[in-house]
């Protein structure tokens, strides 16, 4: 299982925080696995869809499209961060 | 050592500077910045809430932190940030830097913010009678990296 | 309204910036710089002695201080410098820059003490078991003003 | 007469913090007061010769070798500031 966690505005947008998601081999990266959330329709597709501009994590480090995931990671979908 | 925290209530900026400097004579340069809650130019702000991504937000400030030291001569760093309901004029974080020199000491600091406000996991809600809502990244912000490349 | 001071007694940070920031409520951020005695390499140094030009200092610093508000979007600034005998690890000056955005903070307290360095009327001796000997300037600090340009 | 002053190391060489000198018609400028006062020969030449970098200002306001200076002004030599 993936651990896919939201934060700030993603979060409420979403309603959740957190949810995990089966591991497959078609979710081998980030940007893969941001595809797959948003194939599932609303409030996915407005929320993640290419438009918004997100940051992503993997296990607690910042992520980019291609940085791998694998079974067991926490990944991490937030808005730009605003703190300081 | 340095000393990176995320806390909820306020700091003492004399007491984290004096742990950095307590005992030694080989300081020359001290600098602080701190960071506060301004009030929107309506006067309209009510609260200021700073979500954070815990179990990340420690590991990214101290890997800011490790490239600073990295990068320029410092003796010790400590960054302090709050999180939860703050109000107009508190103070949400402050970055010591200490060093031999003077240009160490501002530019790491500066970095080190510049890094903070772009790469660290905090988010910013404000409430005003209208209700709430997130704080907007700012380009400039971004822009404010590419002089570190 | 800047503050400019030279004086021979130790002051006290947090009270300064505490006037500079005081029912205030569109300060985003507070620069401080301290610049303190360094021990020499061998810790040889008994103490320092800080001359001015009394009747220029306050003059040449209240100078540097309204060319940076010029310059930058500051709200306030203080200025505080010590004269007199110093021991190893004492305050020798400090500079506070408080503004909306850290950008013009950051910036304009590095501008304050690129000048003072090379403008203001202060000078050091060093005085160890072999006698006191003046410091000398630092090109270092002559070239740090010409990015300023 | 112009007021003259000597701080720091330039002061210590010297043995003196002040003198007065005559205005005449031949010191107009910082660069002219410099060479009269060298021109008087030991201690004088070693401290404030061409080869000794020094600054200084007229009337409390730093000066250079061209800046003017009249009867009553208050003129001070002194070495490179070391203050911060």
């Amino acid at each position: 299982m993936i651990n896919v966690l939201y934060f700030a505005s993603l979060k409420e947008a979403l309603g959740t925080s957190a949810e995990e998601i089966e591991a497959d081999n078609n979710i081998t990266d980030v940007g893969a696995l941001r595809e797959w959330i948003c194939a599932r329709g609303e409030p996915w597709q407005s929320s993640l869809g290419q438009q918004q501009r997100l940051m992503a994590s993997v296990n607690q480090q910042l992520a980019r499209p291609d940085t791998q995931i694998s079974d067991g990671d926490e990944v991490a979908f937030f808005p730009p961060v605003t703190g300081g | 050592m340095p000393v990176v925290r995320v806390q909820t209530k306020d700091f003492d900026t004399d007491a984290i500077v004096s742990d950095l400097t307590q005992g030694r004579t080989d300081i020359g340069a001290i600098v602080t910045f701190t960071g506060l809650v301004r009030d929107l130019p309506e006067k309209t702000l009510q609260s200021m809430t700073l979500e954070h991504y815990p179990a990340m937000t420690e590991k990214a400030l101290q890997e800011i932190v490790e490239t600073a030291m990295q990068r320029w001569e410092l003796f010790d760093v400590a960054v302090i940030h709050r999180v939860g309901e703050l109000q107009p004029a508190d103070r949400i974080v402050l970055v010591v830097t200490t060093s031999a020199h003077r240009k160490d000491a501002f530019q790491a600091n500066e970095y080190i913010m510049d890094y903070l406000k772009t790469r660290a996991p905090f988010w910013k809600k404000e409430t005003t009678d209208a209700g709430g809502h997130w704080v907007e990244a700012r380009d400039s912000d971004d822009e404010a990296l590419s002089r570190w490349d």
